[in-house]
Order: C-alpha cells, then sequence, then structure tokens
C-alpha cells in the first residue's frame, strides 16, 4: 500500500470544486430561449472543450449530452490520475460501480431481447470501472450466458452472482432475476469493502448506508404506489441501510398509503417526506419524493466537503456535486429542446 | 492608486452600430458592460442586439478546433502560418464560414472515421490482452493433457464459492461420455479454479448443454481461437498483435500525413474564427431601441474627454456619449483600473497575487511598493549582497525581459529592493557578511552610542522590528478605519477603532508589566481595554474577541524581519568563517564563494517572501478588501 | 329521353314505381338519422378520448424529457430493452344497423412496478412514472382504435345512404315523375286529338244527313 | 573551545525548527502542486505558503546563533 497523498489530493479537488458552476451560472442557463444559445453560453465554462470534441459528430441537445458524458468521464479518469494508493481507488471505485452494475444490465437487457449492438453501444454510461474495451466484447456475445462466462473469463468479479443465479435465470427467463444478484452484490461488496473504522471508510460506509436508505424507502413508494403485495420482501429491499432494516421496510410497505410511509418514518432522519405538500400525496405522484430523497443524499455527500481535509471526503463530496452539476446542466439543455419554460426548469434542476 | 472610473452610455443610430463598435474596438478605452440588462423601471425596453453572423462563426469555431485537436500537433512554420493569418485575416465574416466549411467538407469524413478507426485498434489491443493473459494462466493445464484427434477441448471455470460442482461435472462427465474423458483441474487465482476436459467430440452437445445448467462458466474465446492447443492460440494473438500495430502505426502515420497538409491552415483558420468569435460575441452586450443602439461601459475618467471628442469627430455628432452619475455602491462594482507611478507599476504584480482591488477602496500597491523595499532591505542589509541582487536581476530582465511581462517586473521589483539593501548594509557595515570588516574596508554604523552590528544588537533589533509590527498593524487599522468609512460600515468602523483601542492597551499594559514604562500606566490601559473590546465584540462578536489576541500576534509576528536578517548574517560569517579557516587558500574562496552564492539565492527568495507574507497575512488583513473586476477595455487583442 | 310507351299501363306502373321509390327514400332517410344518431353518439365519446389521449400523450412525453434529463438518457434506453415486449390483441365483430364495427378485447397495458422487467435498484420511480404513462396512453390508443374504426365504418355507411338517398331523389324520382308526366301528357294529348276527330266526323256525318234530307225534300217536291 | 552542552542546544534549536519546517513544508508543498495543477495563476501565492513554515527552521536558526554567539558572550 502505497502512500495516499492527501494534501496535494485535497488541494486539487478544491481547484476543482472552484470550477463547478455557481447556481447563478446554471440560473443563467436556465434563462436562455433555445439550445443554441445554451451551447453558446457553456462555452465560457469548462465544458468548452468537451463542447468542441463533442461538435465534430453532434449537434445541438445530442452534443450537449456528448459533451456532458466526455466531461464526467474525463473528471473520472483525471480523478484516478492523481488519487494513487490502493485503498483510496477502492474506496473511489464504490462510487464508480455503480455505472459499471447499469452498464451490465444495459447489456444483458439488450442481448436478452437481440438489440442491434449499436443501440446498445449507444446506451452505455460513460462511466465506471470498467473499460470500454471490455464492454464492446461484451456486446459482441450471442447470448446471456456468454455475456457471464466472458466475464468469469476475463476474471471480473460480476460473474460470480450471475453465475449463482443463472439457473433461475435459465428456468424463467426473466432478466430481473440476474439484476438483483447484481444490484445486492454491489451493495454487499461496497458495504465489505468499507467495513473497517478508518475515516475514509467511515464516510463512505455512511454514503453508501444512507444510498441504500433511500434506494429502500423509494422502493416502497413505488410498491404502495403501484399497489402490490410483496411475497419475499428479503428479495426486494436491500439490506445493510443506514436506520431502516428489511423488516422495518415491508412493515412500511404494508401500510399501503403513502401517507403511513411518511407517518412511520417521523423520527427518523427522512422525516422530512412527512413536510411534502399533500397534493403529491392524494396524486400519487413520486417524483417528487424522489427529489427530496436525492436530495437529502446529495446535501449528505456534498457536507463532505467540510469534513477532513486530509481525507477522501472531500473527492467523494466532489463526484458527487460534479454529477449533480451535469444532471443539471442535461436537465436545462433537455428543457431547452423541449421550449419548457423557465420556471418549470428551475424547479427540476437540484441545488443544495 | 486607482484610477477613478466614469460610467458612460453610448447612444446613437442604429446603422452605425458596426462602425460604432470597430471605432471603440480601435480606440480600446471602454470597459463594456452588459446593457441589456440594466433596464430602469419606465425606461424604454431595451432589446438585446442579436449578432446575425455570430452562430455560423462559432458553429465553424467549434467544428475547426474539434477536428484541430484531432490532428497530432506538428511543428509549423511560422512564416507560412503568418501568411496563412495575412489571408484569412480580411475576409469578412460570411466569406470567413464560407472558407471554413469548405474545409470542414474537406476534413470531416475523414477525420470521423480515422477517429473511429483508432478507437476500434484500441479495443482490439485491449482484447488481446485480456485473452491472452487468460490464455497464459491455462496454458500449464493443458500442457497436462493428451491431445487427441476428434476430441474436443472445453475449458470451465469454477468460482471458489461452487467448488463442490467439479465433482459434479466429473460424475456427469462419467456418465455421458461412457468414462472417456480427461478432466484436469487448478486453481488459477484465488478466487477461481479452472477446470480443462478432453472428450469426444460426439459427445459435444450433451456435455455442452450440461456444463450450461451447472454454476460454472466456459471459457469464451474469440471465434478464431476455437479448437486451437493454447500454444497456437498464443502465437495467433501475437501475430493479430502485430497486424494491428502495424494498422495503428499505418493509421499514425495517416494521421499526422493529413496534419502535414491542414494543421498549419486549421490552426491559422482557429485563431481567426476566436478571434471574430470574441469581437461579435461583444455584440450580445448592447441594447437597441427600433432605431437605436445602446452602449454602457467604463471609462477611466482621464480617457473620458479623449474617448468623447474621438467619437464626437469621427460621427459628426451622430453618436453621443452621456456620463452616468452612479450611486456610491455601483461605483464599488466599477472595474478596476491602476494608475501607478511608473516605480511602483512593477509591485503590481504582487498586489494581484491577492486579487484585483475594489473600485473606491485604497489602493495597497503604493504602500506596499513603500514597505516591500525597505523590509527586504531591513532582512538583507549587505552591500555585497546588495550588488550581486541588482547584478542579477538586470541580467535576468534583459535576457527574459522581452518574453514575459511577470518576469520582468519581478526583476524591477529585486532591482528596486537592491538599493535599500545596500543602504541597510552600510548601516549594519556588512559586505558579504563581516568580510567588509575584515578587510577594513566598512564598519557598521553607530547610532546614539550602539553600534550597529546585527550580531550584537539582537535585542534592540528585535524591539525596533516589533516597532515596526506595531506601527504597520495601526496603519493597517487606520486604513481600515478609512475604507470602513467610506462604505459607511458602522460596525467595522467600531471594530477597527475598538482593536487599535484593544492592541495599544495590550502593548501598554504589557511595557508597564516588563516596567519598561511606570507602573502607572497600567490602569490606563485597562481603561482602554475596557473601552476597546466591547467596540471589537460590536463589530465582530466573540470571535472579534479572538481576532484581537491574533492581531497581537501579528504585531509579534514581526520579529521575523530580524530573525531572517539574522539567519543571512550568521550564515555569511559561517561562509567567511568556513572559508578563512580553510588551509588552502583557493578550497577556502571556493567554499566561500560556494556558501555566499547560496545566501544570495536564499536572500533573494526568502525575505521576499517573508515581506510579501507580512504584507498580505499581516497588512492587508486589517483593512484590504479585494473582489474587484480588473478593467479590461475592449480592444484589438495585441497578440496579432 | 328514354323511350316509355306513353300508355296507361305504362303509367299506372310508373306510378307504382314511383311509390315505391318515394318509400325507400323515407326508409332510407329513417336509417340515416338513426345512422347520424349513433356516429353522433360514438363521435361525442372519441372526442373526449381523443383529448385524454392528447393530454396523456402531452404529460408522457413531459415526463420522458424529464426521466431523460434526470436519470440520463442512459439509464432510461436501459430500462427500455428491459420493458420490451408484444402486445397481442383479440378483436371480434359486432353490428349497429347492419355495420360492422369492431371490438377490441379490453386489455389494460399498465403493469405494476414488479412487472416492467427490471430490477426495483437502479431505477428510479420517475421511469415508472414515464412508463405508466406511455401505458396509459396505449390503453388509450387501444380504445381509441375500437371508437374510431366504428366511426369511419359509420361514417361510411352514412355516406352510402346519403348517396343513395339522393340518387332516389335527385334522379330516380324526377325522371320517373317525368316519365309518368310525359305519359299523361302523350295520353291527354290523344285523347284531344281524338275528341277533335271525333267532332270532324260528328260534322261531316252532320252535313252529310242534311244534305241526304235535302234531296229527299227535292226530290219529294218533284214528285210533287 | 565550546561547552559541548552548548552546541548540542544549538543543534536541538536548529534541528528541530527544520524537522518543524520540514514536515510543514511537505504538505503545504503537496497541497501547492495541487493547486497549481488546478489553477496555474496561482502560483505565486502557492509559493508564498510553501515559503511560510520557513519561519520555523529561521527562529530555529536565530535561537542556535544566540546559544552559539551571544550565550558565550554573556
Amino acid at each position: 500500500m502505497t502512500k495516499v497523498d492527501y494534501e496535494y489530493i485535497g488541494a486539487r479537488i478544491r481547484g476543482m470544486k472552484s470550477r463547478l458552476l455557481e447556481r447563478k451560472a446554471l440560473e443563467a442557463l436556465g434563462a436562455k430561449m433555445d439550445i443554441s444559445s445554451v451551447i453558446d453560453e457553456l462555452e465560457n465554462t469548462p465544458y468548452r472543450q468537451d463542447l468542441e470534441d463533442a461538435s465534430v459528430q453532434y449537434t445541438g441537445l445530442a452534443c450537449v449530452e456528448e459533451a456532458l458524458r466526455r466531461n464526467l468521464s474525463k473528471t473520472f479518469r483525471l480523478i484516478f490520475s492523481f488519487v494513487k494508493g490502493e485503498d483510496a481507488e477502492t474506496l473511489i471505485n464504490i462510487f464508480l460501480n455503480k455505472w459499471d452494475i447499469q452498464n451490465i444490465k444495459t447489456i444483458l437487457r439488450g442481448i436478452n431481447i437481440q438489440e442491434m449492438s449499436e443501440e446498445i453501444a449507444e446506451s452505455l454510461a460513460p462511466a465506471g470501472a470498467l473499460n470500454d474495451a471490455t464492454l464492446a466484447e461484451m456486446i459482441k456475445q450471442p447470448d446471456v450466458k456468454a455475456i457471464i462466462d466472458l466475464l468469469a473469463t476475463w476474471g471480473i468479479e460480476y460473474s460470480r452472482p450471475l453465475t449463482r443465479h443463472f439457473k433461475e435465470f435459465s428456468e424463467t427467463r426473466d432478466l430481473v432475476v440476474l439484476e438483483y444478484a447484481l444490484d445486492k452484490f454491489y451493495y454487499s461488496q461496497a458495504l465489505d469493502a468499507v467495513a473497517g473504522d478508518s475515516y475514509d471508510e467511515g464516510i463512505i460506509r455512511g454514503i453508501v448506508r444512507t444510498e441504500i436508505d433511500v434506494t429502500n424507502i423509494k422502493n416502497v413508494l413505488r410498491i404502495i404506489r403501484d399497489k402490490v403485495e410483496l411475497e419475499d420482501p428479503q428479495y426486494y429491499f436491500i439490506s445493510g441501510g443506514k436506520e431502516l432494516d428489511v423488516d422495518k421496510l415491508s412493515a412500511l410497505s404494508k401500510t399501503r398509503t403513502m401517507d403511513g410511509v411518511t407517518k412511520q418514518l417521523a423520527g427518523s432522519s427522512y422525516d422530512f417526506l412527512a413536510r411534502l405538500p399533500d397534493e403529491y400525496v392524494t396524486a400519487e405522484k413520486i417524483s417528487p419524493f424522489e427529489k427530496e430523497l436525492d436530495k437529502f443524499l446529495l446535501q449528505k455527500a456534498l457536507r463532505l466537503f467540510s469534513g477532513d481535509p486530509l481525507s477522501l471526503a472531500l473527492v467523494i463530496g466532489y463526484l458527487w456535486a460534479k454529477s449533480n452539476e451535469i444532471t443539471n446542466i442535461r436537465i436545462i439543455a433537455m428543457c431547452k429542446t423541449e421550449y419548457v419554460p423557465e420556471k418549470e426548469v428551475m424547479e427540476e434542476l437540484v441545488f443544495v | 492608486m486607482l484610477q477613478k472610473m466614469t460610467k458612460i452610455q453610448v447612444i446613437g443610430p442604429k446603422h452605425d452600430l458596426h462602425s460604432t463598435v470597430d471605432f471603440l474596438y480601435n480606440l480600446g478605452t471602454v470597459h463594456l458592460e452588459d446593457a441589456s440588462t440594466t433596464i430602469a423601471p419606465g425606461d424604454t425596453m431595451l432589446r438585446r442586439v442579436l449578432a446575425g453572423p455570430k452562430a455560423d462563426i462559432a458553429g465553424a469555431l467549434v467544428k475547426v478546433s474539434g477536428m484541430f485537436h484531432l490532428l497530432p500537433t506538428m511543428p509549423v512554420n511560422e512564416a507560412l502560418k503568418a501568411q496563412l493569418f495575412e489571408e484569412l485575416r480580411w475576409k469578412n465574416d460570411d466569406e470567413l464560414v464560407e472558407e471554413a466549411s469548405q474545409v470542414i467538407g474537406e476534413l470531416e469524413t475523414i477525420t470521423k472515421e480515422l477517429a473511429t478507426r483508432k478507437s476500434d485498434i484500441e479495443f482490439t489491443l485491449t482484447n488481446l490482452a485480456h485473452y491472452e493473459e487468460v490464455i497464459q494462466k491455462l496454458q500449464p493445464l493443458e500442457a497436462q493433457l493428451p491431445i487427441l484427434e476428434g476430441f474436443e477441448v472445453t475449458v470451465i471455470l469454477i468460482q471458489r464459492e461452487f467448488k463442490e460442482v467439479l465433482e459434479i461435472v466429473r460424475a456427469a462427465l462419467v456418465e455421458i461420455t461412457h468414462n472417456q474423458f480427461e478432466l484436469m483441474s487448478a486453481d488459477v487465482d484465488e478466487a477461481t479454479t479452472a477446470a480443462v476436459t478432453v472428450f469426444n467430440k460426439r459427445y459435444s452437445d450433451q456435455v455442452h448443454s450440461f456444463i450450461w445448467s451447472q454454476n460454472v462458466n466456459e471459457v469464451r474465446l474469440p471465434p478464431e481461437y476455437l479448437d486451437k492447443p493454447f500454444d497456437q492460440v498464443l502465437t495467433l494473438v501475437e501475430e493479430q498483435r502485430q497486424k494491428t500495430t502495424a494498422e495503428m502505426s499505418a493509421l499514425n502515420e495517416e494521421l499526422a500525413e493529413l496534419s502535414g497538409r491542414w494543421y498549419p491552415k486549421l490552426g491559422v483558420l482557429k485563431d481567426v474564427l476566436e478571434d471574430r468569435n470574441e469581437e461579435l460575441s461583444v455584440f450580445t452586450k448592447f441594447g437597441q431601441t427600433d432605431y437605436t443602439f445602446v452602449m454602457i461601459g467604463w471609462v477611466p475618467k482621464k480617457q473620458l474627454a479623449n474617448t468623447k471628442n474621438s467619437l464626437k469627430k469621427a460621427f459628426e455628432g451622430r453618436v453621443i456619449v452621456n456620463d452616468l452619475d452612479v450611486s456610491r455602491e455601483e461605483s464599488y462594482n466599477a472595474p478596476t483600473c491602476y494608475d501607478n507611478p511608473r516605480i511602483v507599476k512593477p509591485f503590481e504584480t504582487l498586489s494581484n497575487l491577492v486579487g484585483t482591488p475594489l473600485h473606491g477602496e485604497i489602493e495597497p500597491t503604493l504602500l506596499l511598493a513603500l514597505f516591500f523595499p525597505f523590509f527586504f532591505g531591513l532582512m538583507v542589509g549587505d552591500i555585497g549582497y546588495g550588488i550581486c541582487i541588482l547584478a542579477f536581476a538586470l541580467a535576468v530582465r534583459w535576457y527574459y525581459g522581452r518574453r514575459s511581462n511577470t518576469i520582468k517586473q519581478l526583476m524591477n521589483i529585486l532591482i528596486i529592493c537592491s538599493i535599500p539593501t545596500m543602504f541597510f548594509g552600510y548601516l549594519y557595515g556588512e559586505f558579504f557578511g563581516n568580510l567588509g570588516q575584515m578587510m577594513g574596508w566598512i564598519q557598521p554604523v553607530t547610532i546614539n552610542g550602539t553600534t550597529l552590528d546585527r550580531i550584537n544588537i539582537i535585542v534592540p533589533l528585535l524591539i525596533f522590528t516589533i516597532a515596526i509590527g506595531v506601527f504597520h498593524v495601526f496603519f493597517g487599522l487606520s486604513l481600515g478605519l478609512v475604507n470602513a468609512h467610506r462604505r459607511s460600515n458602522k460596525k467595522l468602523m467600531c471594530t477597527r477603532a475598538g482593536m487599535m483601542l484593544a492592541l495599544a492597551s495590550i502593548i501598554v499594559i504589557l511595557l508597564a508589566v516588563v516596567a519598561v514604562i511606570p507602573a502607572l500606566l497600567v490602569a490606563p490601559g485597562i481603561v482602554l481595554l475596557v473601552i476597546g473590546l466591547p467596540l471589537v465584540m460590536y463589530g465582530g462578536g466573540i470571535a472579534g474577541a479572538i481576532e484581537v489576541m491574533s492581531t497581537f500576534t501579528n504585531v509579534l509576528s514581526y520579529a521575523r524581519l530580524m530573525a531572517i536578517g539574522m539567519a543571512s548574517v550568521v550564515l555569511a560569517l559561517v561562509a567567511n568563517e568556513l572559508g578563512s579557516s580553510m588551509g588552502i587558500l583557493f578550497v577556502g574562496i571556493l567554499v566561500a564563494v560556494l556558501l555566499h552564492g547560496v545566501n544570495v539565492v536564499l536572500c533573494m527568495f526568502s525575505p521576499s517572501i517573508q515581506a510579501l507574507r507580512l504584507h498580505i497575512v499581516e497588512f492587508y488583513s486589517k483593512f484590504y478588501e479585494g473582489g474587484g473586476r480588473p478593467y479590461d477595455p475592449f480592444k484589438r487583442g495585441t497578440a496579432k | 329521353m328514354e323511350q316509355v310507351n306513353p300508355t296507361r299501363m305504362e303509367l299506372i306502373k310508373k306510378r307504382a314505381q314511383i311509390k315505391l321509390a318515394e318509400q325507400g327514400r323515407d326508409l332510407l332517410r329513417e336509417k340515416m338519422d338513426a345512422l347520424i344518431q349513433e356516429f353522433f353518439h360514438i363521435m361525442v365519446s372519441v372526442s373526449k378520448s381523443r383529448e385524454e389521449l392528447e393530454t396523456a400523450a402531452v404529460a408522457a412525453q413531459r415526463s420522458l424529457c424529464v426521466a431523460e434529463a434526470v436519470d440520463d438518457l442512459t439509464a432510461l434506453k436501459s430500462a427500455s430493452f428491459a420493458t420490451k415486449r408484444f402486445l397481442t390483441l383479440e378483436i371480434r365483430g359486432k353490428n349497429i344497423m347492419g355495420v360492422p364495427v369492431p371490438v377490441v378485447e379490453r386489455k389494460t397495458v399498465t403493469k405494476s412496478v414488479l412487472e416492467r422487467g427490471y430490477s426495483m435498484i437502479g431505477t428510479s420511480g420517475r421511469i415508472d412514472e414515464v412508463a405508466e404513462q406511455y401505458e396509459a396512453e396505449l390503453d388509450l390508443i387501444i380504445g381509441l382504435a375500437e371508437t374510431e374504426t366504428s366511426l369511419r365504418r359509420l361514417g361510411d355507411e352514412i355516406q352510402m345512404n346519403r348517396r343513395r338517398v339522393n340518387a332516389l331523389e335527385q334522379v330516380l324520382i324526377p325522371e320517373l315523375k317525368r316519365q309518368a308526366k310525359y305519359i299523361k301528357i302523350s295520353i291527354g294529348e290523344r285523347e284531344r286529338e281524338d275528341l277533335y276527330r271525333l267532332k270532324k266526323v260528328k260534322k261531316i256525318i252532320e252535313r252529310r244527313r242534311k244534305a241526304t234530307k235535302k234531296q229527299q225534300s227535292a226530290a219529294s217536291a218533284s214528285a210533287t | 573551545m565550546l561547552d559541548w552542552s552548548i552546541a548540542i542546544g544549538a543543534g536541538i534549536a536548529f534541528g528541530l525548527g527544520a524537522l518543524g519546517t520540514g514536515i510543514a513544508q511537505a504538505r503545504i508543498g503537496a497541497a501547492g502542486a495541487g493547486v497549481i495543477a488546478e489553477k496555474p495563476e496561482l502560483f505565486g501565492l502557492a509559493l508564498v505558503f510553501v515559503a511560510l513554515p520557513e519561519t520555523l527552521v529561521i527562529l530555529g536558526f536565530v535561537v542556535a546563533a544566540i546559544i552559539l554567539f551571544v550565550l558565550p558572550t554573556m
């Protein structure tokens, strides 16, 4: 294990953080008339280079999307280039692996319905620890089993849960089986990686466990909204959450009303859900709840900026802040293409 | 000092907009503001001027620079570049866009294709490495198996957690192949076991469908490697790698060739387009009504008359310049334009390190220019070193000055600093440490019976430097008081006045305690504190009280003026001591010169930084706000 | 002009035809009224569900837009791979006043979050909402397909009926009437001719009888 | 010849000062490198910060000098 050079990392991350767009800049973007003036405005931001590169192949919204993708993966690569040290890399990978999971799922889904390989390739997220070559090789495989075998052949750990549940999949032909296996594998791996008691592990454990809670609450709400009965709650919820264990979650999902859930959550960190306007509860609209939960998680992650400066706290905080910024810009670009009124655009943005 | 800025409004008929912009661009005195946003209620609606061709230029620029970045960099013939630049520079916007789109049309497809091919090749290479790694791991296993005609080799991977599957597989193989098979297994890494099995091709389907249903993975190789022994596969992989690498270099050559043809042109085109885009982007800052345009900007007061007159003359009164009254708050938003005498100018470089001052606050560069050389001289204080520094600075300025303005200004600072250095050297009687004294060339000056030989006046010097600190900090606080008064910030004024009282009281009390001044003065000191502290707390809260302590340590911090000087003296003494103690004269001189050399370098570096630090940390914090915008007039780029 | 026999027999036949045509016309009219009534009935529901569809489509589009922005296009496309499936619908027929119209089996496409084919972890409620809105839109489209086809069929039928009525009213009946009139005129003409001729004959006979009487009286006078 | 305890005292004064400076400058230097990588325009300020702990070694040196040169004369 090499020593992690926290002073250097901290200074660089602070520098990078200072280049994140401020709220005012985002509001200025949101006030633009259409997508081309949004692009013009973005030219004055650190996204300029990516826009230029993307413009070789794309125009308009697609260009912005591509530029954002490039920027995101560039940022990750940059951070990896100066965050050295095995432990630090493992911990940051926890953040990146989410994209790996999504990409593997996308490929499995795509191959399962015999989707065209270009189409699958376009649907892959440009981030994660799996490199492009691996993903391309996976897309070339003829069926689900072949993908799993390829992962095993190349010694990629995700083959483990997939192999374990493949039998079940081959009986039901329901990919969901494999997807849950992957998801749970991810969270258990993540929690295993941060089981220690160092400061870094502690903060990341906090984030991961909060994320588990947030995901679980979202899923409870979704289950309630669709009025479905869970036969096996263990299967649908992730264990290891910070405040809510699986028993509590299945109790929550049995309340059958959103109101009931928010009431039961009183006293936990999630009691802010009860303060949402009633119209969302009655309309059973889930996205406002999700937005609040995401915001909660984001806030928690961004609080890391004021954590120990000589730790990975800054890096993790920055990763979250950066992804949020990219999401915000994407929302603006998207809404400008659809001519959504400025006020509604602003409502969709997440500021912390 | 800062220039006083005047806010002006330029109004003219719309058809003169372009020529006005051109005129101002050449005049280069106006710092433009966004006029389309400053609409007072009740005013005529101002619409934003939309530059017509700007979108095209921006679009072309984006594409051209995209392609430019894709091509490998090339050394460019400056003459060719200048020629191309001359060609493109005089084209109008439409011609330029036309030219750009021609280039884009010619290059777009090919660059795109090359880029895709490149990434394909990169993929292939990565994948080959992956497969090679796997095969190398498995190779030893295969070597133990007989290769038979009509038999099939299948490799399976078993994860550690499913280890017992191996036995199930073996049992099944016994059944399926009627015991005509071989199965070898070995651990390939900490998580997986590999098993190689050989069986008659006849049973292929059955075996595969059995394996498919188990918790094991088959090794997946690309079709071209199937049914081949591993050593052969490895050779194939190697061949493939060589082929791909060759392809890659061919591709790179192709790119280089393309670059050879297009790189200069694209580069220049990009520059010209960037320039043009810059000029055009200013248009969006203007407001317009149906027949007129409105620009808003700041002009230094000195330039106002000139700007007004020349506009009047050029447009025969069609374009009007109005001075706008600005509120005090708004005047703080004016851009900051330095107006310093030539001798102070170099210190702007240092001032800018802490950001641009606000228009309307006290500009500290002049003070920096006064105190910085004084501190520097006080610390170094050596005639010999002063001469060395002067010589060094002159040489560097002569050699690098033209290339970098920053270096030139830094050297100017050193030149200015060398003068007090020599002066203090004279006071201290130092010439390369005590060399001057040893040689009898120079003696320390004696004032009031104290000989200013630094080594022997440590305590007086310490007191002197702290006295400087007291003065400097009080000075800073009074400037802060003035600044706070200018901004009519009552709280801040209280804090600063209170701070001065509190600081004075602490000093008085301390002096009285150590009996330098009569103990009677303790009581007035305490009275001062009683008045000062509440004032500080009123302005700054509890943190303000802590601030008093840190201000006091700030004063003590000036002791470094003595300490650093002392270090350099001691090092110089050591150099001379060592040099003279050497048996051989030549070696002695060499050692002394080396040590003095090191000391001179340290003396240029360390005292500058410490002097700067005293300003930034101890002095500026008492009054300086900063956060202004530098004055950036709209003018033709000086580069081209 | 068509050659008709201007006989009384023919006239009676034409009159019968006219009556029949008029009866047919009235019947058709009645049917048309009924059809139109039915048509408007359906139309109200069609335009209602069309409006519904439009609002549903706009809402779906909007939520898709938001999901694309917030969840990232890649996540959305990925989820779409998971939910891709085919939909078979059973279609039967029924009769409205002799017009065959389809009846589409009411199968709701809306699914719960557990049935969409993606795992809940890693997808968001926004994606659920998009899916749900599009599913609702699809439901509406299926319903609309049924009513709209009925409407079109009915419309066609009404059109055809109108054409028939028109043909009867504008062409056939006037033609028949014209023919009947012609026959009637021809017959009248012929009657008047006959009358005149009879009168002429009567005159001649009268004149002859007078002459004979004169002769006779002359003869008798000479005889006397 | 100097008293050995004076020499050792001076050595400790200087050595510890230098050690402190070393530790502090290593950290600040690393951070400074990070800052410059992101914002090259802050080079000057980073330089100032890197040099700040030099005070320690200088103070150490002065104390050592006092011990060596001033104390014996008292």
